[in-house]
């Protein structure tokens, strides 16, 4: 399986993403330079790191995903191709308009750096088909920016296509442990052919049990038993 | 020339820090604010001296970059 | 300003002078009183006027003012820095560079340093405790490392003076905006709330960055012609006067002296690593380093001395920020995320696309020279003509005199207390509560090696793709200082030295920030002398050399000084992640108490705490004891005999076993003492202590090798319920979670 | 009443976020942006009536909260 990272200039967990992609796929993962228009061929999966892409400044993502390397990975992804943006990743593929809604300043407009609970909304997707269905997993998160909003008719849509990927929760499951107010808990979106994932936590940052969990890994484990069967 | 650019939160879009200027000023004492919304504003000089040429390439820096017109709403102001 | 009469500056060259010394109208005359103003004592000026024979421009007014002032030329504490131990086998690069290098095996070396950002902070929190951390960041990698770690050590006025909060919030946010963007795990340090500190807070920023050893970079300049590079931001008249600034005692006036403010911007930050690091790689750099304060002055006369060569500065060629920038302000600027490198000429292509596709500003701005002088060039006029080895080389050095501090009073009377009370007491209040608050606005995992976060005893981080790990910490008992300055002085080695073991990681070395109050004045020298002993002291029984440090004077506001508050860094290594010891124990363990304990209630956080009483000398540190205890502990953790393990500080035993019960979620029950009060022994703060838990199985040989090392060990409780239990009082684990995880945001008022 | 609050950083304070625009628009091909300084509007909802009142309340808001006096000057508008 094929991976690349894309690195703009701030990105932080381009590094992170790269050991976690190269660890699951067992293919070194390529880093691709935001100045850069073409993509290398063959690629399955392109990865839109977190960090903070030109500072943050203006709005999250908002500089990077007008980078020139950002028409290719939409027509990578318009063309079906799997797109995986973590934090500000997932900021980046809002502002370019390839996953819908928008990330705000946390509710209690603090940074927030914590493992969160995830519960896993539906497993008809390639990032998460390997996770039991309703299933809780841990993960960290951490920025100040991850506020999902959406407008209602799109918040509606996303329910009836099942494409909200994961929802915060509490270990147990049930409702609450939002850290920063996003709507309708919502911590990732799936694009409308599933391929496009969003997500604020960080699956890459606890795929290790040195680090003290490993439910992150699922998440690539899912890529690439799906790149096997396709 | 120089031109402002103001962006603000669409209507129902929920303001935090807004919300959290009008609760600290609470704290501090000011009554009477029922309202407090943060925007942007970008102050831009250009080299273009004529105001309706200045225009539309104000209105696509808007577009393209200084708003997100998901959530925002922008206004030029020109000198 | 006085009018004594001036003393006449040497008459002699006059000719000479008059040829050589730049002369510009809109400058102002440069005087006595001027000098002053530049916070140049009338000796010191004298001592200019005689090494040029003749008067100094204006520029070279401000070359000196900012060379010699205490924050450069460390003028006032040299002497007594020197007695410090930093020498060891494992240290590769000790003081004197950006930052202290020490090896960790395998070819690979941990470089780290601490540095004090207290008056830009005080002034204006946010933007001073960023660029703060900011400048700690570049030191590191200024010598070729990747910073892995962050640490900040943070003290503020009493919780409920006016300023505190909005301090408070924006120290915090800064060093979380600026680390937390520039993508570096910020694992640890402390927050204090002392009245001392009302009117002078203080931010210590640590960090720690990872090289090869042999590729280590340092900033002697080598080669003559070489080409001198400013790399990075532009120059903006950010700071101009804050070296001179940072070095004067707070008055009413401060608002008068008040320089541009410093603004951080950690993307130019992360994009000077980026293209460092990959123009290191590409063998162009000879030499560099970094602006800090009086950036453009210090870097270049620093290169200069260092390499034996001389500098020549062409001012038209510094990218500038604002226009009509005088070569004055341009000297003395403090603008962020700036350096200075000499670069191999052959290499220039390769330079500059690593520039360009950093997007950063760059500029051939001087050369080396085979002279010994500083020459700097604007328009074409020369602004300063000056013999460089001087520049540092006669800074003016000081024996200021010094009293010891008076041995403390015994401490009087304390009342008979409620154990588990007072235990709630303690966690609930801002100064002993959980650091949460703090630590989750940093990002503490990025990076993907943070194997032990905030919250524990030393936090923990893996040497990236490998087993080994380097543990860190940051200590110091202000109250111990103050009471008894050597004996507090050993205390922060002592405790430093802990918290690594307690971690299971050997410590290396140290690294110091000597925060102090006015050294003019012989009492608080005195306190600065009794902490460099006692650092000393213990630095040399611990084998942690320092490698690396800085020193704060002049933290007074209205003559008022802060606690003497020498903060220790410290860093460990775990040869294999295997050697981890964390402080949560398993449930129906025993709990063991390793050291020896006298119910020492002296400067004790009971006292203060509960009672508001600073009474008493501070504990004494038994230095071959605690190296002992440190062993066994370790010990302990390689053979696999202990599940948890916790230093005794802060609050004694009954605070240490709560954390531990805190961090596992389990209660714990510790039984009370037949000769000592609940009081000394539950909350007496005598050192070299540690909690470990273990299984029983293991308590025969726990007790073999205590034996054998004539280490005192003896059981003093266990693990399991739901409760804390201090003798024969009780408090349940769900009350005393609130009281800790709450405290902070209560104190910050934000508890709904 | 509504009053608008204009905060911008002071001359000479440096300011990351302008240049990161500056430099963005140059990219996507904006040419003759010679410069640009990003500040805030803060748009308040005020009970009071009255403009003379409300002058020295908003000032004081300004110098208490809405403004960091040492790096950021602010403008009041009133409508
Ligand atoms: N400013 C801070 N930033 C990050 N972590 C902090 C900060 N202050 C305290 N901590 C963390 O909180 C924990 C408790 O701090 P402290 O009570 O000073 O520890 P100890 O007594 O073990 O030295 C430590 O893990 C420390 O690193
Ligand atoms: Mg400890």
């Amino acid at each position: 399986m094929k991976t690349a990272v894309i690195v703009f200039p701030g990105s932080n967990c381009d590094r992170d993403m790269e050991v976690a992609l190269t660890q699951a796929t067992g293919t070194p993962a390529q880093r691709i330079w935001h100045k850069d228009s073409t993509l290398p061929d063959g690629l399955d999966l392109i990865a839109l790191p977190g960090g903070f892409s030109f500072g943050d400044y203006l709005r999250c993502g908002a500089i990077g995903a007008r980078s020139p390397i950002m028409k290719s990975v939409a027509e990578f992804a318009n063309r079906g191709g799997h797109v995986l943006g973590v934090c500000n990743g997932f900021q980046v593929l809002t502002e370019t308009g390839l996953l819908p809604g928008a990330l705000m300043m946390n509710a209690g407009l603090k940074f927030v750096c914590r493992d969160v609970h995830l519960k896993v909304e539906t497993t008809d997707s390639p990032y998460t088909r390997a996770y039991g269905n309703g299933g809780v997993i841990r993960v960290p998160v951490a920025h100040h920016e991850g506020n999902y909003i959406v407008d209602d008719a799109t918040l509606e849509t996303l329910k009836a296509e099942d494409r909200i990927a994961f929802t915060y929760c509490r270990p147990d499951g049930t409702e609450g442990g939002n850290p920063n107010g996003a709507m309708a808990d919502i911590a990732g979106v799936l694009s409308g052919n599933r391929r496009v994932l969003g997500m604020m936590p960080h699956p890459e940052r606890l795929a290790d049990p040195r680090l003290g969990g490993e439910d992150g890994a699922k998440l690539f484990k899912g890529l690439v038993d799906t790149m096997a069967t396709a | 020339m120089k031109a402002r650019i103001f962006v603000t939160l669409k209507n129902g879009v929920l303001d935090p820090q807004g919300q959290a200027i009008a609760h600290a000023l609470g704290t501090l004492g000011f009554d009477g604010v029922s309202d407090v919304r943060q925007g942007k504003m970008i102050e831009i000089d250009l080299d273009e001296k004529d105001k309706t040429k200045a225009e539309p390439k104000l209105t696509e820096m808007c577009e393209k970059l200084l708003a997100n017109t998901v959530i925002e709403n922008y206004r030029i102001e020109m000198d | 300003m006085s009018e004594k009469p001036l003393k006449k500056p040497a008459e002699k060259p006059k000719a000479k002078a008059a040829a050589r010394k730049p002369a510009t109208p809109a400058e102002p005359e440069v005087t006595q009183a001027l000098a002053a103003e530049h916070g140049l004592k009338p000796d010191e000026y004298q001592r200019i006027l005689d090494l040029l024979g003749r008067t100094p421009s204006f520029t070279e007014l401000g070359i000196f003012s900012a060379m010699w002032n205490e924050h450069c030329s460390y003028k006032s504490s040299k002497k007594h820095l020197r007695t410090l131990p930093t020498d060891g086998p494992q240290v590769i690069c000790g003081p004197g560079e950006n930052a202290g290098v020490v090896d960790i095996g395998d070819g690979q070396a941990v470089v780290f340093k601490m540095e004090s950002h207290n008056h830009p902070s005080y002034i204006e929190p946010y933007q001073g405790a960023a660029t703060g951390v900011g400048g700690i960041l570049r030191d590191v990698f200024t010598m070729g490392a990747r910073p892995i770690a962050a640490m900040n050590a943070l003290s503020f006025g009493a919780p409920e003076h006016p300023k505190t909060r909005a301090l408070v919030g924006g120290v915090v946010s800064g060093i979380g905006g600026y680390g937390n963007c520039f993508g570096v795990p910020t694992v640890g340090g402390e927050v204090r709330f002392h009245p001392a500190y009302n009117g002078n807070c203080l931010v210590n920023a640590f960090a720690a960055g990872l090289a090869d050893a042999d590729k280590i970079f340092y900033s002697a300049a080598s080669g003559i012609g070489m080409p001198v590079v400013y790399l990075g931001a532009k120059t903006g008249r950010d700071g101009v006067g804050g070296a001179t600034m940072a070095s004067a005692e707070f008055d009413e006036g401060i608002e008068e002296k008040r320089p541009t403010v410093q603004v951080g911007d950690p993307f130019t930050e992360k994009r000077l690593l980026e293209a460092c690091l990959e123009l290191m790689a590409s063998g162009a750099v000879i030499s560099i380093q970094d602006m800090g304060a009086a950036g453009l002055t210090c870097s270049a006369v620093e290169m200069g001395d260092k390499g034996a060569l001389g500098v020549e500065l062409d001012l038209d060629a510094v990218p500038c920020r604002e226009a009509g920038m005088t070569a004055y302000e341009m000297m003395l600027s403090e603008s962020q995320e700036r350096m200075l490198m000499v670069l191999r000429p052959d290499k220039e292509d390769e330079a500059k696309a690593i520039f360009d596709k950093w997007d950063l500003d760059f500029a051939i701005v001087g050369k080396t020279i085979a002279e010994d002088r500083f020459l700097v060039r604007h328009g074409a006029e020369t602004k300063a003509d000056l013999p460089l080895k001087a520049l540092s080389g006669t800074a003016p050095e000081y024996d200021r005199p010094w009293v010891p501090t008076a041995a403390a009073k015994p401490v009087g009377e304390v009342p008979a207390i409620a154990p588990a009370e007072a235990l709630k007491t303690l966690l609930a209040s801002p100064n002993y509560c959980s650091r949460r608050w703090v630590w989750e606005q940093y990002d503490n995992t990025v990076m993907a090696d943070t194997v032990i976060r905030p919250g524990s005893d030393a936090a923990v981080v893996r040497v990236h793709g490998t087993e080994k790990a380097l543990a860190f910490t940051s200590d110091v008992t202000p109250r111990y200082c103050f009471a008894n300055p050597v004996e507090g002085g050993k205390q922060a080695v002592a405790e430093a030295y802990r918290n690594l073991s307690a971690s299971g990681a050997r410590p290396l070395a140290t690294t110091d920030n000597l925060n102090f109050g006015n050294p003019e004045k012989s009492a608080i020298m005195g306190q600065f002398v009794g902490c460099i002993q006692g650092i000393g002291e213990a630095c040399r029984a611990l084998d942690m050399p320092i490698v690396s440090g800085n020193v704060s004077l002049y933290n007074e506001t209205d003559g008022s000084a802060i606690l003497p508050t020498p903060t220790i860094g410290a860093v460990g290594l775990l040869a294999s992640l295997d050697e981890l010891i964390t402080m949560a124990p398993g449930d129906g363990d025993a709990l063991m108490l390793i050291g020896a304990s006298a119910g020492h209630l002296g400067q004790s956080a009971l006292l203060w705490e509960l009672f508001g009483r600073a009474e008493g000398d501070a504990p004494p540190v038994d230095l071959r004891a605690e190296a002992k205890a440190g062993e066994l502990v370790r010990y302990f953790g390689k053979q696999g005999l202990i599940t948890a393990a916790h230093d005794l500080s802060d609050g004694g035993m009954g605070v240490a076993a709560a954390e531990m019960a805190l961090a596992a979620g389990i209660g714990v029950t510790v039984t009370g003492h037949a000769t000592l009060s609940d009081a000394e022994w539950f909350f007496g703060e005598d050192q070299g202590r540690y909690l470990v838990a273990c299984d029983d199985a293991h308590l025969p040989r726990l007790t073999e090798a205590a034996i054998a090392t004539q280490m005192p060990l003896r059981r003093v409780g266990s693990v399991g319920g739901s409760k804390v239990t201090l003798g024969e009082s009780a408090v349940s684990l769900t009350d005393l979670e609130a009281a800790f995880e709450g405290g902070f945001a209560r104190m910050m008022g934000e508890d709904g």
